[in-house]
């Protein structure tokens, strides 16, 4: 009993400064994992409503009302009803494979955020090889989808799966191209070593998700802002691919709805459906995880450099309670506008009991020990959050794209866009230090 | 407990490669057997990345020359796999079979 | 590679080959496809995406209006015509009524005529509005159909105020009005165009610059002006191909000659011209409106016609601009209280024949592109 | 750095995965049923090469094989209709004499390890992943230790001929 108290106390002291899959604690490493699951399941559902709030909010709609107060419960609403839903299955269907597909592709989903780092510490484990296993497991989604079309045993899911997949494997190839830039850009003037493995000698990358954002910490800028204009390219080349990785709009062919009707989960109903949804959603964020990692500098608040110093980290540990407390805050003000009207009551005191939770929420993360530890999970999320906003955006204003005009942006754009900025990276990263060198010596 | 060797890999991989061989052997659909040829290039992808584990318990971490070979033999099975598949098409486009034993012609 | 505009359209026969190197595939969409806009079967003959040619299958919707015409009489059948194009049901009545009027020999007061125009102008801006949204959503934006449908809410509010009903209106009478305007009509009408001024502008910031609705319409769906004019299209398909032809200005009906307004004309023929010559019209219907509101004199609303009609035996074709097209009604008359023979000249029916010649050597996906652009309603296309 | 843990567990469970994947390869009657146990298999297999300390080979193999080249092949299985190939015969008339064959190979492999088993001692390791891929990258382009930059190169010659070759073989109308 007392080792076993021991055990879990060993990665609580301060000075641990390892993912609990790094450090080999396998009850923290559970934990990590439990708290990453349940974490994104809660982040799908938000974004669900958000999605609908917002778009329906750029639409001059109200988006849905009716179940909770403004609508709050019909996510769960939702999700009731697709697992209370009839199974279908077409008949004609491959049958096993039919089962499986799904599970695939939330498989894929959900296993890359083993990597993904909320926090120095705050990652279930960091791997020498962090972007490449992002990478690759979010490809494995395409087989998935892939066999989920193939599977239906019907011409639409067929068309769309393939469309899907030929635009995803086309789209990783730039998605790469632009990773393998930012890589480039971690070997330059480091201190080696950064994260997990890696020789400490000078001037070499790393793969590792905490090395890269501890890179950008070294290096004391965003890799957006790294060799201006080349890391906004890169940074550009990404986010347009990482919506095409994902089916979104205005890349969302597989689902064009106007020609394919649901593209490759067609046939799919209830249960099995939500997980397609849930692996959209959760596939949206780990991308947007990424783009946040590998540019945006991760879990970094803002100028982590140029405003150190124990007065500027105390105000920004601050925001993390204060943004839960504005939000608690406007609760209480939509409460406030409800009718005064025997039947919202119920709807009424949810809504404020729900910015009670909320600022209950804000309230615990003023106190000095959650402070500083929440801090860059915090700034993480807030970054991604900016992501799915974004998609929300694309969504709202977006026609969709051609498939032939889809390929020709993935190939005939993206890619040798791709091509020349890793090669202009190489080529700065190479002259940049005697020139700066040289420059100093003239100043 | 029992200890894990490098032998228990290299067995690992031989029968991983006598499955390949009796697929390349016996099927007759293409497509397996290009499959099958892929399981042989894993078997010896897993003896290439098992006796690199072995020397690099001799010659130190930096000794990776196994693994190195497991990269080009991943690379050559991609060019492989393109090459094969595309024959495949073209062939199947020509005869509609994609049977192995009804590819008796030099030329069509 | 043969040009696919020599095959022969009908030839039809399902190859039965589906490897590869398939000559062509036969595919079918609708009639219950989200995209054809109704009940519009359209039969393609596909090589890969690349559609070889295409045939309309209609009559889903046939309710056999021009024979029902014959067994009602003159007035009993007006509502009649507002559920061919349940869009623009106010020209459709305009086009009846005075197709009537014309064998009758008699003429609408002057005071009914500018309150015909405002309403079917006001009808015109609400069938492009459709038009947008419906289109724009087959594109996949989603957006722009929300801005349109609220906007043309206000039109339907005016309707619905001054007679009633809100889609299928039966707004006027043969000979003139049956109502005569509500208090406040003229500020109700002049309000809305102050109200959908900006919006057409905030419609037009959605799309006209989007790349990617350029890459969508830009050189889809071309038909050149000889063509149209060989086909028979009209409206602002053909209008769109550069052909200056709006029977407005050609041959003014009601009292169009007394405003002062532009023909907006497209140069390439293709999606995109449609789209701003449509957009270009909905500035020119409100500059109608403003005209039309601001003079409307005082007078009777109702011409002197009897109650038993009997038109002297005969015949007319009268047509008018639709929001679609030429909309004519060819009426002929045995001097019975019943008309002998009804035929509508549908602008839909006829812009749909374009689509075959539209489509050829596009994908299939600009085939849905192509059926928004052409704005066809199929109660109008069957009857 | 803590100990591996289980790791006859993780070995055994996962060269089962591996080898009932390949016996589902070389067994089903459906092209995408074979293809989804082979893809097993190679994710089975990326999991012993992590066993192996060797992460940039398991990733390699994740996005190359599991991502690219199976992707390919459920492609290629999904052009060309296989409805009919599922009614065929199976395997071809030789079967009796390629299961001898391979018989033999086993017999001659088992005859290698049993004989040779004293040449593969175990292989004690007690460093992680640690600088796995630098390392990689240093043999593959490192200034004086990169034995097989050429190598390399030429492998990506090998790839462009394999691009061109598969769009010649496989295009219609070129």
């Amino acid at each position: 009993m007392h080792d076993i108290v021991v055990y879990i106390q060993s990665y609580l002291d301060p000075n641990v400064k390892l993912t609990p899959g790094a450090a080999g604690n396998w009850f923290w490493a559970t934990v990590y994992i439990l708290l990453v699951f349940v974490g994104l399941s809660i982040a799908v559902i938000a974004m669900n409503w958000l999605e609908r709030k917002i778009l329906a909010h750029m639409q001059v709609r109200l988006g849905p009302m009716r179940v909770g107060p403004h609508g709050l419960l019909q996510p769960i609403a939702d999700a009731l009803k697709l697992l209370l839903k009839e199974d279908i299955m077409p008949a004609e269907a491959d049958k096993l494979v039919f089962w499986v597909a799904p599970f695939i592709v939330v498989l894929a989903a959900f296993t890359v955020f083993v990597v993904v780092p909320f926090g120095p510490t705050h990652a279930i484990t960091d791997m020498n090889i962090g972007v490449l296993f992002m990478l690759g497991v979010s490809s494995l989604a395409v087989l998935g989808i892939v066999t989920a079309g193939w599977a239906s045993n019907s011409h639409y899911p067929l068309i769309g799966a393939l469309r899907s997949s030929a635009q995803m494997v086309s789209y990783e190839v730039a998605m790469g191209l632009a990773v393998v830039s930012v890589i480039l850009m971690t070997s330059l003037h480091g201190i080696g070593l950064y994260g997990v493995g890696g020789p400490s000698v000078a001037d070499t990358g790393t793969l590792s998700m905490i090395g890269i954002v501890q890179a950008q910490l070294e290096q004391q800028e965003w890799f957006i802002f790294k060799f201006f204009p080349l890391g906004l390219i890169g940074f550009f080349i990404f986010a347009v691919a990482m919506v095409a990785e994902t089916n979104r709009a205005p890349f969302d062919l597989p689902e064009a709805e106007s020609e394919l009707t649901a593209g490759f989960h067609t046939e799919y109903s209830g249960f099995r459906w939500s997980l397609f949804f849930l692996a959209e959603y959760s596939a949206m964020i780990a991308v947007s995880s990424i783009a946040v990692t590998l540019w945006l500098g991760g879990w970094l608040r803002p100028f982590p450099n140029a405003l150190a110093g124990t007065g500027w980290d105390f105000f920004f540990s601050l925001f993390p309670g204060i943004t839960f407390l504005f939000l608690g805050g406007l609760c209480f003000f939509s409460a406030s506008r409800m009718p005064k009207h025997a039947f919202f009551r119920t709807q009424t005191i949810g809504l404020a009991g729900f910015g009670a939770t909320l600022a209950l929420i804000g309230v615990v993360l003023f106190f000095p020990g959650v402070r500083e530890r929440v801090g860059d999970i915090f700034w993480f999320s807030a970054k991604v959050a900016a992501f799915m906003y974004l998609y929300i955006w694309y969504r709202g204003t977006f026609p969709r794209y051609r498939f032939d005009q889809l390929m020709r942006v993935g190939w005939k754009v993206l890619l040798p866009t791709g091509f020349a900025l890793l090669i202009l990276t190489a080529l700065l990263g190479f002259v940049e230090p005697p020139v700066a060198a040289w420059l100093r010596g003239v100043l | 407990m029992l200890h894990i060797t490098t032998l228990h890999y290299l067995v690992l991989g031989a029968a991983l490669f006598l499955l390949g061989v009796i697929g390349v052997l016996t099927r007759r659909n293409v497509v397996v057997v290009l499959m099958s040829i892929e399981l042989i290039l894993n078997a010896v992808n897993l003896n290439l990345v098992a006796f690199s584990r072995y020397w690099q318990g001799i010659h130190g971490a930096t000794a990776l020359h196994g693994q190195v070979f497991a990269i080009f033999v991943i690379t050559d099975a991609a060019a492989e796999a393109a090459v094969g598949l595309g024959i495949l098409i073209a062939f199947f486009r020509n005869k509609e079979t994609v049977n192995v034993d009804e590819v008796n012609l030099l030329k069509w | 590679m043969t040009d696919p505009r020599t095959l022969s359209l009908l030839d039809l026969e399902t190859p039965d080959k589906t490897h590869l190197d398939a000559n062509e595939l036969v595919i079918n969409m609708g009639p219950q496809h989200p995209a054809t806009h109704g009940v519009l079967r359209v039969i393609l003959r596909l090589d890969g995406e690349k559609v070889m040619g295409l045939e309309c299958v209609i009559g889903y919707l046939h309710r056999g209006v021009e024979k029902i015409a014959e067994n009602r009489t003159y007035t009993m059948f007006n509502p009649y015509v507002d559920r061919m194009d349940y869009v623009a049901a106010v020209s459709n009545g305009l086009g009846y009524c005075e197709a009537v009027e014309k064998l009758l020999g008699v003429e609408a007061p002057p005071r009914a005529q500018y309150i015909r125009v405002i309403l079917t102008e006001l009808n015109r801006i609400a069938s492009h509005q459709l038009w947008l949204g419906t289109h724009a959503l087959d594109i996949g934006a989603i957006t722009p159909l929300f801005y349109t449908f609220r906007d043309r809410e206000e039109i339907l509010k005016i309707f619905e105020k001054y007679c009633g009903a809100r889609l299928t209106t039966h707004a006027f009478r043969i000979g003139g009005l049956q109502y005569e305007v509500y208090d406040g009509f003229e500020k109700d009408v002049k309000d809305f165009v102050a109200f959908v001024k900006p919006k057409i502008d905030e419609y037009e910031e959605l799309l006209t610059t989007n790349r990617i609705w350029l890459e969508r319409t830009k050189g889809v769906g071309v038909i050149s002006g000889k063509d149209c004019i060989a086909l028979g299209v009209t409206g602002p398909v053909l209008r769109a191909s550069g052909v200056k032809w709006d029977l407005r200005k050609a041959q003014p009906y009601a009292n169009y000659k007394n405003f002062d307004f532009d023909i907006p004309v497209g140069v390439n023929g293709d999606t995109y011209d449609r789209y701003i010559v449509r957009m270009a019209e909905f500035r020119q219907s409100l500059r109608i409106i403003e005209q039309a509101v601001e003079g409307i004199p005082e007078g009777p609303i109702m011409a002197k016609v009897p109650k038993v009609m009997k038109p002297p035996v005969g015949e007319i074709y009268h047509s008018i601009e639709a929001p679609k097209g030429e909309l004519g009604y060819f009426i002929v008359s045995d001097g019975s209280t019943q008309p002998y023979r009804v035929r509508v000249r549908p602008p839909s029916f006829v812009n749909l024949q374009a689509l075959d010649v539209m489509c050829r050597g596009q994908l299939v996906a600009d085939v849905i592109a192509v059926i928004g652009t052409l704005d066809i309603v199929l109660g109008e296309v069957d009857r | 750095m803590n100990p591996p843990v289980a790791t006859p567990f993780f070995f055994y469970l996962l060269s089962a995965t591996v080898l009932i994947g390949g016996v589902l390869v070389i067994t089903r009657k459906n092209a995408v049923h074979c293809a989804l146990a082979l893809i097993t298999a190679l994710l089975a297999q990326a999991g012993l090469y992590l066993m192996l300390y060797a992460p940039f080979v398991a990733g390699v193999q994740i996005i190359l094989y599991a991502g690219g080249i199976m992707v390919l092949f459920l492609f290629v299985i999904m052009l060309i209709s296989i409805e009919r190939s599922q009614k065929e015969r199976q395997f071809n008339k030789q079967w009796l004499i390629g299961i001898a064959v391979a018989a033999a190979l086993g017999g001659l492999l088992i005859a290698v390890y049993t004989k040779g088993k004293s040449l593969f001692p175990e292989g004690h390791l007690t460093y992680a992943e640690a600088g796995n891929t630098q390392g990689i990258a240093d043999l593959l382009y490192g200034q004086y230790s990169g034995t097989y930059m050429f190598a390399f190169e030429i492998a990506s010659l090998l790839l462009l001929v394999a691009i061109i070759g598969a769009v010649v073989m496989a295009k219609k109308r070129i």
